[in-house]
C-alpha cells in the first residue's frame, strides 16, 4: 500500500512546524508589553520584589538564553514553571487537555451529525423551499456570535426549561456528557453550517454528475444513487475543510469554555496570555500545535482512505 | 464534456447584492438618518425598551441602539472589507508565487503556512492585538497576518492545477513572460474560488471581531460596533434583550447577504467550494 | 435480421428545451425500430442529438429544462415514454443498458470496479454478495479483463482508457440487459483498443443475443460492426437503412459528405512534394534536429525509497527539413506529446540534443528558446482547454501579437482580422470567448494563435482528435492549405493514421518512447516494415464493410496502463 | 450543614500563602489557614486569632504572642515554633512575594511551645495589623520543610476548613476541619469554590439553584437580582476605592491648580449613577469610608466645569489634551472612561482613550507612559499605613505611579507609622487626607461595596471590608 507510505515520512515534517511554532510563540509573547513579575506582584510591588521574581523565573536572562533553556528543558520532557501557578507547565496542562478534547470531539461529532442529513436534504431538494430554509437557518447558525448563542441556550434549556446544567464540566463520565451538551451544540451550530455548505455544494455537483447518471442508467433507485455514489464522493473534499476547522476549533474554544466554565486549555491559555505567564502560553501553544498537526495528519489519512486517487 | 452552461440564479445574486447595497447605503447615510448621536449618553434614559422615542431601545448608558446600529454599519462594513481585503491580496500573491514557482520558495511558504495553521489562532490574534494595543488597526493587522493562509492555500492549489493546463503551456510556447502568464493568464482563472470563500470569510472576520471583544480586546470605546455591542450587551440580556438582539440581527442579515453573494458567485463561476 | 421480432419501436420522439426565448426543439420526431439481436449504428455530427436520443429512451434527460414533448417508445409493445419513474427505473439497466461515451467520468472514482459490477448484479438479480461476486468475476472475464480476481479490487483511475471502457461494459452487462446502448464507446481510444472493444461488443451480441444501438461519428466503425445505419442531423433522423445500401448509395447530401470526409478514403493522399522524393540531393539544413533525445519523468519514490524515473522518450533521433510535413503516430502514451514538447523546449531534456535552426537547446538554451518562441508554435489537442477561458479570441490573438512585437501596435486589430480570415473564422469571433465556440471553431482559433507568431514551424499535437470527422476534414484541409501557401514546416501528431496519411509527406511511428519506423507516408502505409505499424494500420476501421476489422488477427501490443 | 458552592471568576493559583499576592488566593487561604491576629467583621478592630493575646514592649520593638491550644488539620498541635518558622519564612524564602513587607522583623523565636516572641528592627505601629495578612498564616513547620511543593498542592492548616481536592481550572473543594479550634462553631460541612468566569453564567447558576453563591456581581445586575425572590443580594462594605491616577510629571499636570481643576471637572455623582448604578458612593478621601481613620468631613470639591475651565485657563493649561489609559475588558472601567471623556470635554479638556490589556496598562503606569488612568485599591491590612506609604509616602514605586512629591507628607507618613497614641495618630492621618485632597495626588472617585449574591437559604455569608469571607459563620439551611 504505497499510497499510505506518507504515514511514515510525514511525521518528519512535523518537527519543523512544531519548532517554528515554539520559536514564534516564544518571541511573540515576549513582545507583548507587560512584565509577568509586575502582574504577579500586583499593586504592592516594590522594585526589589520584582527583581526577585524575575531572577527566580529566569526572566532576567537574555532572550536567546531563555530559549536555550526552554529547548533544554523540552529535551528533558519539561516545559518550565508557570509563574502564576508555580508548578511545572506540563502537569498543569495535562489536567486541562481532557475537557478541551472532549469538547472538540463532541462538537465535531454533533456537527457532522447535523451537517450530513441537512446537506443531503438540501441537495436532494435543490432549489425547493426546503433548500432555502436550510440555507437561511444555517446563516443564523453562523451569524450570531457564539457567546450570545451560548447564553440563549442556557436561558432556554437551563433556566426556562431546566433540563440541562448551566455550566461546568462534571466529574463522572455521564455527568461530563450532560455538561457537554450545551457547549457542543453552541459550537456545532456554527461548525455544522460550514460543513453543510461545502457538503451541499459537493452533493449537488455529484448528483448532477455522470457517475450519478450512470448509476441511474443501470436502474439504481435514487436512494442508492445518493448514499452509495453521491455521498462518498462528496465527502472527500469536506474532510479537508473539517480538518482546518478542527484545527481552528482546538485553538479557539476559549469563548465557549469561558461561557460554560469548562476547565479546558483555552481558558488556561487566555488567562496565561493576559498574565504574561510565558511558559504556560508556550506550553499550551505547543500542545495545540501538536494537536492541529495530528488532526491534519489524520485528515490526510482519511482523505487517502476516502479517495483512492489521492496520493500524498 | 457536458457543456451544461451553469445558469446563474439571478434571485440569489439580486437578494445578496440588495442586502449588501442596503448596508452600504445605511453606512453612508448613518449620520443623516440616525436619530441620535451614537455615543451620546443620556443617564435619564438608561435601558429603555424599544419605543417610539427609541425604536430599538437604549443601552445601559442611555445611548440610542438604533443610532448605534446604523453607525455600526460603517465600522462593520469596514471591518469586513479590510479584514478580508488584506488577507485576500497577500494570500493570493503569496499562494500564486508559491504554486507557480514551486521548489524551495514553495517548500518554505508551505511550512510557514503549516506553522500558522498549527498555531492556536487565538494566541496569534490576542498576542498581536496585545502587542499593538487593542483597536481596529491592530485587528486588521492581526487578521492579515493570520488570514492570508487560507487564501494562499486556495490559490496555490488552483495555480498548481492551472499551471499544467494546456493554455498555460500554450502561453509558454508563445514566449510570454512568466509574470504575464502567472498574473494575466493563471491568476484570473484561479481567484474564483477565493472570491467565493472571501464572502463567507467576511462573516468569520466579523465574528472574530466579536470574540475578541468578548475577551475584552475589541475596538476602542465608545465606537459603535455590532460585535462589541453584543459582547457588552450580553450582561443585560435577561433584563434588556434589545441591546444584543438588534446588533446581533444586523450581523446575521449582513452575513446572509454575504453568503448569498458568495453562493451566486460560486454558481456563476462554476466553483465548488 | 429483418425477420427477428421488433424489440424497440420508437415513434416521433421529440425533445424540447425551455429557454428564455421559448421552447427549442432538440430532437425532432425521431422514429426508428430495433429488432432483437440487431446492431444499429447511429451516426451524425457532434450535437446532432445522438446522446440525447439515447437518454430520452430511458428517461434520463440531462437537465430539468429538457422535456420529452411527444412520442412513444414501445419496448416489447409497452410504451415506456409515459411510464412512471419507478417503472422506468425497473427498465433501466435490467432491460436497457447504457455504455457511456466517457468512462472516466461515469465510473465512480471512489468505488472499486468490482463493487460497481456487483452492485448491478446484486440489485437486478437478487444474488447475495458471494454469488454476486462470482458473477461479477465471470462478467469481467467475459469483457476481457486479464486477471479478474485482482482487477476486481482496482479503482477506475488505475486502469487505462481501454480497460475503463471494458469496465463500463461490464457494469452495463451486470444488469443483464436485453438492449445495450453504447454511446461512442470508442471515440476517446486509439485505434488498436477501439478494435478490441468493437470486437467485444460483437462477441457479446453473438453470445448473449443482445440488441445494440451503437453511437459514433465514425462511419468506419459503423461499417465494420452494424447491421443498419441511422444518420442524424440537427435533431432529426435523416436517413436509415441497411448498412451497405447507405454506404454505397446515400440518399442525403449530408450522408455523402460524411462518407467523403472519412479519412480512409483512398483519394486523399498527401501531395507528394519534391522534397520527400529527393531529400538527400537538395542539401538543406534541417530546421529541427533531434539527436538521441531522452525525456524522463520522476515517478513515485519518496524519502524512504529511491526516486524512480519513467522514460517517456528514450533515444529518439529525427531530422525535420524546412517545408516538410511530418506525421508522428503511435498509440496513446507512446511519447508523441512529450517529444513535441521537448522539441519546443517546453519540457526539460534529460539527455541528448534538440537543435532548432542551428541553435542547440542544451548548449545555448536562452538563445534557442528565444528563437523557438518567435519562430515555432504549437497547436494543442484540446481546443477548449488550450485557450484562456477568460479572454476573447481577439484578446488572445492581440496579446500574442503585442508580446511577439512582429507587427506595430497600431496594426494589431487589422492583423487579428487577417488571422481570423486565414483560418476561416468570421471576424465577429474576435469578440467571443472560447466557451461560446464549438470545438472546431476553438481549434481554428488555436491555429490562428499559432499563426500569429508567424512561425516557420508548427507542431500540431493531436489537434483534431476531439473533433468529429467533418470538422476533422475541414481542419486538415485548412492545415494543408496553410502549409502550401505559407511555407510552413508542420509536425502533425496523431494516433489516427488515416489522417496522417492524408496530410503528411513523411511519417514517424513511435512505440514506447522510441521511433520504430520512419519513411514517406506512402511507403510506410503500403509496406509497413514493423508488425507494430502494420497492427496500427490494420486497426483503422475500414470504410468497406467487407474488409473486416483485423484487430484480433494481428499481434497487438498488450493493453497498457494496467495496475502493476 | 451542607456544602456551600460559591462561583467565582478565577482559580486559586497556589496554596503556599507566601507565594501569592492575589485576592482569589487570600479568600481561600483565610478558610484554610489561620493567622495570629484577625481583623474583625467590621474591618476596624483586631481580634485574637491563633494568638489568644499579645503584648507589645514599651519601646514597641518586641511583640509577645500567647498562642491558644489549636491543632492543624492533621492533628498535630500548633506551636510557637510553627509560628516563628512561618514568619521567618515569609521574610526569607526565595519564593516569597512578601519579603519586603516583613523585612522589619529582626527575629521570631519560640520562647516556649505556646509563646512567640518577635523582635523588630525598628518601631512600627502597623506591624500588628500585618499579622492578620492571610499570607502570614501559621503553617506546620514539619510539613512545609518536608516538601514545600507538595504542601502548595494539598496544604495542612489550622483554619476552619481543609483542602479536600483541587481540580485545577474547575474548583477547590474544602471540607470542614474537625481539628479546628473553634470547630463547634462551624456549620458548613464543606465549601466548593467553583470557577465560572463569565458573569452571566455565574449568576444564572445561582438563579438556577446550581450554585449557592456567586461573588463579584457586576453593578449592572443588582437591581434585577434584588427582584428575584430566591436570592439575597449582599452588599458588604469594602475598602475599595476607585480613583483617577494623574501623572504629575506630565506637563501641565505638574501644577496643583490643573489637577484641582480636573477634580472639579469630573462629576463623580454622575459616574456613581451611571457606572455603579447608584450603588457606589462618591469618595472624598483616599482612606475609604468605614476604614480606620477615615476623615468623613474631608473636602469634596463641587462639580463645576465652568470654574474648572477658568482655572485651567488661569494655569495656562487651556486646550489640555490627556492620554487616558483604559483597562481593556473591564466593563465599568470602559464605561467610566467614556463618561469622563464627555465630562472633561465640557471643561475644554480633550481626552484620548487608549485601551490596553490590564497587564500592559500596569506597565505603562509604572513607566509613567500615561497622563491619566482609573485604578482602584483595596486594603489588605487594617492599618492605613500601607496604603498611605504606597501612595503618598514617597515609596520606591513613585507614589503609586503618580510621581507625586511632597516632602512634608513624606515626613508625616513616617511619623504616623511610629505614633502609638491612637488619637494623635488619627489627627496625623486627618491631616494627610486633607493635604492629599489639596494636592490632588489623585482624584478620588467612589467607594463601592462587595456585591455577592446567594440563595435565600444561605445566611451569614459576608465579607469584611478587607475581603475575608467568614465562612465559619455561614449557614446553609
Ligand atoms: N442540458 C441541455 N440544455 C440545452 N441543450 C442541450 C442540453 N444537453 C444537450 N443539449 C443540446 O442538445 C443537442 C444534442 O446534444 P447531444 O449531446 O445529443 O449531441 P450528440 O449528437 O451526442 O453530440 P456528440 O457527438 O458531441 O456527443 C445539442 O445541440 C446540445 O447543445
Ligand atoms: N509530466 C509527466 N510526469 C510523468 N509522466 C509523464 C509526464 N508526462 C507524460 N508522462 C508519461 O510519459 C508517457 C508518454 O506521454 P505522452 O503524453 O508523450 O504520450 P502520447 O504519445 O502523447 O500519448 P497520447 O496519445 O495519449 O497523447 C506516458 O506514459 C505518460 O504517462
Ligand atoms: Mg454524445
Ligand atoms: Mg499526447
Amino acid at each position: 500500500m504505497h499510497r499510505y507510505r506518507f504515514i511514515l515520512t510525514r511525521p518528519l515534517q512535523f518537527l519543523p512546524v512544531i519548532f517554528g511554532v515554539s520559536i514564534i510563540t516564544f518571541v511573540l509573547v515576549r513582545l507583548i508589553p507587560g512584565d509577568p513579575a509586575r502582574v504577579l506582584l500586583g499593586a504592592r510591588a516594590t522594585p526589589s520584589a520584582i527583581a526577585n521574581v524575575r531572577a527566580q523565573f529566569g526572566l532576567d536572562e537574555p532572550i536567546w538564553a531563555q530559549y536555550f533553556y526552554f529547548l533544554q528543558n523540552l529535551l528533558k520532557g519539561e516545559m518550565g514553571k508557570s509563574i502564576t501557578y508555580k508548578i511545572d507547565v506540563l502537569p498543569l496542562i495535562a489536567t486541562r487537555i481532557e475537557p478541551t478534547l472532549a469538547l472538540v470531539f463532541s462538537s465535531v461529532l454533533l456537527s457532522v451529525l447535523i451537517a450530513v442529513p441537512m446537506a443531503a436534504l438540501a441537495a436532494r431538494n435543490r432549489g425547493r423551499p426546503v433548500d432555502h430554509l436550510v440555507r437561511i437557518l444555517s446563516t443564523f447558525g453562523i451569524g450570531f456570535p457564539p457567546f450570545w448563542v451560548a447564553l440563549m441556550l442556557i436561558l432556554l434549556l437551563a433556566i426556562a426549561f431546566p433540563v440541562l446544567p448551566v455550566s461546568g464540566y462534571g466529574s463522572t463520565l455521564g455527568d461530563k456528557l450532560v455538561h457537554l451538551i450545551l457547549p457542543s451544540v453552541t459550537i456545532a451550530l456554527s461548525l455544522s453550517t460550514v460543513l453543510m455548505r461545502s457538503l451541499r455544494a459537493a452533493m449537488v455537483e455529484w448528483l448532477k454528475s455522470d457517475v450519478a447518471t450512470a448509476a441511474r442508467a443501470r436502474g439504481m433507485p435514487e436512494s442508492i444513487v445518493f448514499w452509495r455514489h453521491v455521498l462518498p464522493n462528496a465527502v472527500a473534499p469536506t474532510i479537508n475543510l473539517l480538518a482546518v476547522n478542527i484545527g481552528w476549533l482546538i485553538g479557539g474554544t476559549v469563548v465557549v469554555e469561558s461561557v460554560f466554565a469548562i476547565p479546558g486549555m483555552g481558558q488556561l491559555l487566555v488567562r496565561a496570555i493576559f498574565a504574561r505567564d510565558y511558559m504556560v502560553v508556550q506550553g499550551v501553544a505547543m500542545v495545540f500545535a501538536c494537536a492541529t498537526v495530528l488532526v491534519n495528519f489524520l485528515a490526510d489519512i482519511a482523505t487517502v482512505a476516502a479517495d483512492p486517487r489521492v496520493k500524498l | 464534456m457536458s457543456a451544461a452552461v451553469v445558469k446563474p440564479r439571478p434571485a440569489t445574486l439580486v437578494t445578496g447584492l440588495t442586502i449588501l447595497g442596503l448596508f452600504v447605503l445605511i453606512a453612508l447615510l448613518a449620520p443623516v438618518i440616525a436619530p441620535y448621536d451614537p455615543i451620546f449618553q443620556d443617564a435619564a434614559a438608561r435601558l429603555q425598551p424599544p419605543s417610539f422615542v427609541h425604536l430599538f431601545g437604549t443601552d445601559n448608558f442611555g445611548r440610542d441602539i438604533l443610532s448605534r446600529v446604523l453607525h455600526g454599519a460603517r465600522i462593520d462594513l469596514q471591518i469586513a472589507l479590510i479584514g478580508v481585503a488584506f488577507p485576500f491580496v497577500i494570500g493570493t500573491v503569496i499562494g500564486a508565487l508559491a504554486g507557480f514557482f514551486g521548489g524551495l520558495v514553495d517548500a518554505i511558504l508551505m511550512r510557514l503556512i503549516d506553522i500558522i495553521l498549527a498555531f492556536p489562532f487565538l494566541v496569534l490574534m490576542l498576542s498581536i492585538i496585545a502587542i499593538l494595543g487593542p483597536g481596529l488597526t491592530s485587528f486588521y493587522i492581526a487578521m492579515a497576518l493570520v488570514g492570508w493562509v487560507s487564501y494562499a492555500r486556495l490559490i496555490r492549489a488552483q495555480i498548481l492545477v492551472l499551471k499544467n493546463s494546456d493554455y498555460a503551456m500554450a502561453a509558454v510556447s508563445l514566449g510570454f513572460s512568466r509574470m504575464r502568464i502567472l498574473f494575466r493568464h493563471l491568476l484570473p482563472n484561479a481567484v474564483a474560488g477565493s472570491l467565493v470563500f472571501s464572502m463567507s470569510d467576511a462573516v468569520l472576520v466579523l465574528l472574530s471581531g466579536a470574540a475578541i471583544s468578548y475577551l475584552g480586546l475589541g475596538v476602542q470605546p465608545p465606537l459603535a460596533e455590532w460585535g462589541v455591542m453584543v459582547a457588552e450587551g450580553q450582561s443585560f440580556v435577561t433584563q434588556a434583550w434589545w441591546i444584543t438582539l438588534f446588533p446581533g440581527l444586523s450581523i446575521v442579515v449582513l452575513a446572509f447577504g454575504f453568503s448569498m453573494v458568495g453562493d451566486a458567485l460560486g454558481e456563476l463561476m462554476g466553483v465548488n467550494e | 435480421m429483418t425477420d427477428a421480432p421488433l424489440q424497440l419501436s420508437i415513434r416521433d420522439l421529440t425533445v424540447t428545451v425551455e429557454e428564455k426565448t421559448g421552447a427549442r426543439t432538440l430532437l425532432d420526431r425521431v422514429s426508428l425500430d430495433l429488432a432483437k439481436g440487431e446492431v444499429l449504428g447511429l451516426v451524425g455530427e457532434s450535437g446532432s442529438g445522438k446522446s440525447l436520443f439515447c437518454r430520452a429512451l430511458v428517461g434520463l434527460l440531462p437537465s430539468q429544462s429538457l422535456r420529452l414533448a411527444q412520442g412513444t417508445v414501445l419496448l416489447d409493445g409497452e410504451d415506456i415514454a409515459k411510464a412512471s419513474p419507478e417503472a422506468l427505473q425497473a427498465i433501466r439497466g435490467a432491460r436497457i443498458g447504457m455504455i457511456f461515451q466517457n468512462p472516466t467520468s461515469h465510473l465512480d472514482p471512489v468505488m472499486r470496479i468490482g463493487d460497481q459490477i456487483v452492485e448491478g448484479v446484486a440489485f437486478h438479480q437478487g444474488l447475495n454478495r458471494m454469488e454476486a461476486k462470482a458473477a461479477a468475476l465471470e462478467i469481467m472475464r467475459q469483457v476481457g479483463f486479464t486477471d479478474p480476481p485482482r482487477q476486481f479490487g482496482n479503482y477506475a483511475h488505475e486502469f487505462s482508457g481501454g480497460m475503463r471502457q471494458r469496465a463500463m461494459i461490464a457494469i452495463a452487462l451486470a444488469c443483464n440487459p436485453e438492449i445495450l446502448i453504447a454511446d461512442e464507446p470508442t471515440t476517446a481510444l486509439d485505434v488498436t483498443i477501439q478494435a478490441q472493444i468493437l470486437d467485444l461488443l460483437l462477441d457479446l451480441r453473438k453470445t448473449r443475443g443482445l440488441s445494440i444501438i451503437l453511437i459514433t461519428h465514425d462511419l468506419g466503425v459503423v461499417a465494420q460492426t452494424c447491421d443498419r445505419i441511422a444518420v442524424m442531423r440537427h435533431g432529426r433522423l435523416i436517413e436509415i437503412g441497411e448498412k451497405r445500401t447507405i454506404l454505397k448509395n446515400p440518399r442525403e447530401d449530408y450522408t455523402r459528405t460524411l462518407i467523403a470526409s472519412h479519412p480512409s478514403m483512398p483519394a486523399e493522399t498527401a501531395p507528394a512534394a519534391a522534397l520527400t522524393q529527393e531529400p538527400s540531393t537538395i542539401k538543406l539544413r534541417p530546421l529541427v534536429e533531434i539527436d538521441d533525445l531522452h525525456v524522463r519523468f520522476p515517478v513515485g519514490g519518496g524519502l524512504l525509497s529511491r526516486r524512480k524515473t519513467f522514460s517517456a522518450v528514450g533515444g529518439v533521433s529525427l531530422q525535420i527539413l524546412p517545408g516538410e510535413t511530418v506525421g508522428i503516430v503511435g498509440e496513446s502514451g507512446s511519447g508523441k506529446s512529450t517529444l513535441a514538447r521537448a522539441m519546443l523546449g517546453l519540457t526539460p531534456l534529460s539527455d541528448g540534443h534538440v537543435t532548432f535552426d542551428g541553435h542547440s537547446l542544451s548548449l545555448k538554451r536562452a538563445e534557442t528558446l528565444k528563437a523557438l518562441r518567435s519562430q515555432a508554435a504549437m497547436v494543442f489537442q484540446d481546443p477548449y482547454n488550450s485557450l484562456n477561458p477568460r479572454l476573447t479570441i481577439g484578446e488572445t490573438l492581440s496579446e500574442v501579437l503585442r508580446v511577439q512585437k512582429k507587427v506595430p501596435d497600431a496594426a494589431i486589430p487589422a492583423r487579428v482580422e487577417a488571422l481570423l480570415d486565414l483560418v476561416e473564422l468570421d471576424r465577429s469571433f474576435a469578440g467571443r470567448k472560447p466557451r461560446s465556440l464549438s470545438g472546431g471553431q476553438c481549434q481554428r482559433a488555436g491555429i490562428a494563435r499559432a499563426l500569429a507568431v508567424e512561425p516557420r514551424l508548427i507542431v500540431a499535437d493531436e489537434c483534431i482528435a476531439a473533433l468529429d470527422v467533418t470538422i476533422q476534414a475541414q481542419i486538415v484541409a485548412l492545415l494543408r492549405k496553410l502549409v502550401s501557401t505559407m511555407d510552413l514546416t508542420l509536425v502533425f501528431i496523431a494516433h489516427d493514421l488515416a489522417v496522417v496519411r492524408a496530410l503528411c509527406q513523411r511519417v514517424v511511428v513511435m512505440h514506447h518512447g522510441r521511433i520504430v519506423e520512419e519513411g514517406p507516408s506512402e511507403t510506410v502505409f503500403a509496406n509497413p516494415r514493423e508488425a507494430y505499424t502494420a497492427a496500427l494500420i490494420a486497426a483503422i476501421p475500414d470504410f468497406d464493410p467487407d474488409r473486416p476489422l483485423s484487430g484480433r488477427s494481428l499481434p497487438l501490443p498488450p493493453l497498457k496502463g494496467q495496475p502493476a | 450543614a451542607g456544602v456551600l458552592t460559591i462561583g467565582r471568576t478565577e482559580d486559586s493559583t497556589t496554596f503556599d500563602p507566601i507565594k501569592s499576592a492575589q485576592n482569589v488566593d487570600n479568600w481561600v487561604f483565610s478558610n484554610v489557614f489561620d493567622v495570629l491576629v484577625r481583623v474583625d467583621r467590621t474591618g476596624t478592630k483586631l481580634e485574637p486569632g491563633l494568638a489568644e493575646s499579645w503584648t507589645i514592649s514599651d519601646d514597641g520593638l518586641t511583640y509577645t504572642f500567647k498562642l491558644r491550644d489549636a491543632k492543624f488539620s492533621d492533628g498535630s498541635p500548633v506551636t510557637a515554633e510553627d509560628a516563628a518558622f512561618s514568619l521567618t519564612r515569609i521574610r526569607d524564602d526565595k519564593g516569597s512575594l512578601w519579603s519586603d513587607s516583613f523585612k522589619i522583623i529582626d527575629t521570631a523565636t519560640a520562647a516556649d511551645a505556646k509563646t512567640l516572641v518577635v523582635k523588630l528592627k525598628g518601631k512600627s505601629v502597623p506591624f500588628i495589623s500585618m499579622m492578620a495578612l492571610p499570607n502570614a498564616s501559621v503553617l506546620p513547620k514539619a510539613a512545609v520543610e518536608a516538601n514545600a511543593d507538595a504542601f502548595a498542592e494539598k496544604p495542612i492548616g489550622s483554619g476552619a476548613f481543609t483542602v479536600e481536592e483541587w481540580r485545577r481550572g474547575d474548583r477547590v473543594i474544602l471540607k470542614k476541619n474537625p481539628n479546628y479550634w473553634d470547630a463547634s462553631h462551624v456549620s458548613l460541612d464543606g465549601v466548593e469554590w467553583i470557577i465560572v468566569p463569565d458573569d452571566n453564567t455565574r449568576i444564572l447558576n445561582v438563579q438556577a439553584g446550581q450554585l449557592d453563591a456567586a461573588i463579584t456581581v457586576p453593578f449592572s445586575r443588582v437591581a434585577e437580582l434584588k427582584k428575584d425572590e430566591n436570592l439575597t443580594v449582599r452588599m458588604d462594605p469594602s475598602t475599595r476605592e476607585d480613583h483617577m491616577l494623574i501623572n504629575h510629571e506630565h506637563g501641565a499636570l505638574a501644577k496643583k491648580e490643573v489637577r484641582q481643576a480636573l477634580d472639579m471637572a469630573i462629576d463623580k455623582k454622575a459616574i456613581v449613577e451611571a457606572a455603579t448604578f447608584g450603588i457606589g458612593e462618591v469618595a472624598n478621601s483616599y482612606i475609604p469610608k468605614g476604614a480606620l481613620y477615615h476623615y468623613a468631613d474631608n473636602l469634596q470639591r463641587p462639580y463645576d466645569p465652568e470654574k474648572a475651565k477658568e482655572m485651567l485657563k488661569a494655569a495656562g493649561a487651556e486646550g489640555l489634551t490627556l492620554n487616558y489609559i483604559v483597562n481593556a475588558g473591564k466593563e465599568t472601567d470602559e464605561q467610566i472612561a467614556v463618561l469622563m471623556q464627555q465630562q472633561l470635554a465640557k471643561a475644554g479638556v480633550t481626552v484620548n482613550l487608549q485601551k490596553v490589556d490590564p497587564s500592559q496598562s500596569w506597565n505603562m503606569l509604572v513607566d509613567g507612559d500615561y497622563d491619566v488612568s482609573v485604578m482602584y485599591w483595596t486594603n489588605d491590612i487594617l492599618d492605613p499605613d500601607q496604603k498611605t506609604t504606597f501612595t503618598l509616602g514617597h515609596d520606591t514605586n513613585m507614589n503609586y505611579m503618580t510621581r507625586y512629591k511632597n516632602d512634608h507628607v513624606k515626613e508625616l507618613v513616617a511619623a504616623a507609622r511610629l505614633e502609638t497614641d491612637p488619637a494623635k495618630r488619627e489627627a496625623m492621618y486627618v491631616e494627610l487626607q486633607k493635604i492629599a485632597k489639596d494636592d490632588v495626588n489623585w482624584i478620588d472617585l467612589y467607594y463601592s461595596p462587595y456585591i455577592n449574591v446567594t440563595r435565600k437559604n444561605v445566611t451569614n455569608f459576608y465579607q469584611n471590608p478587607l475581603g475575608r469571607f467568614f465562612l465559619e459563620d455561614t449557614v446553609k439551611n
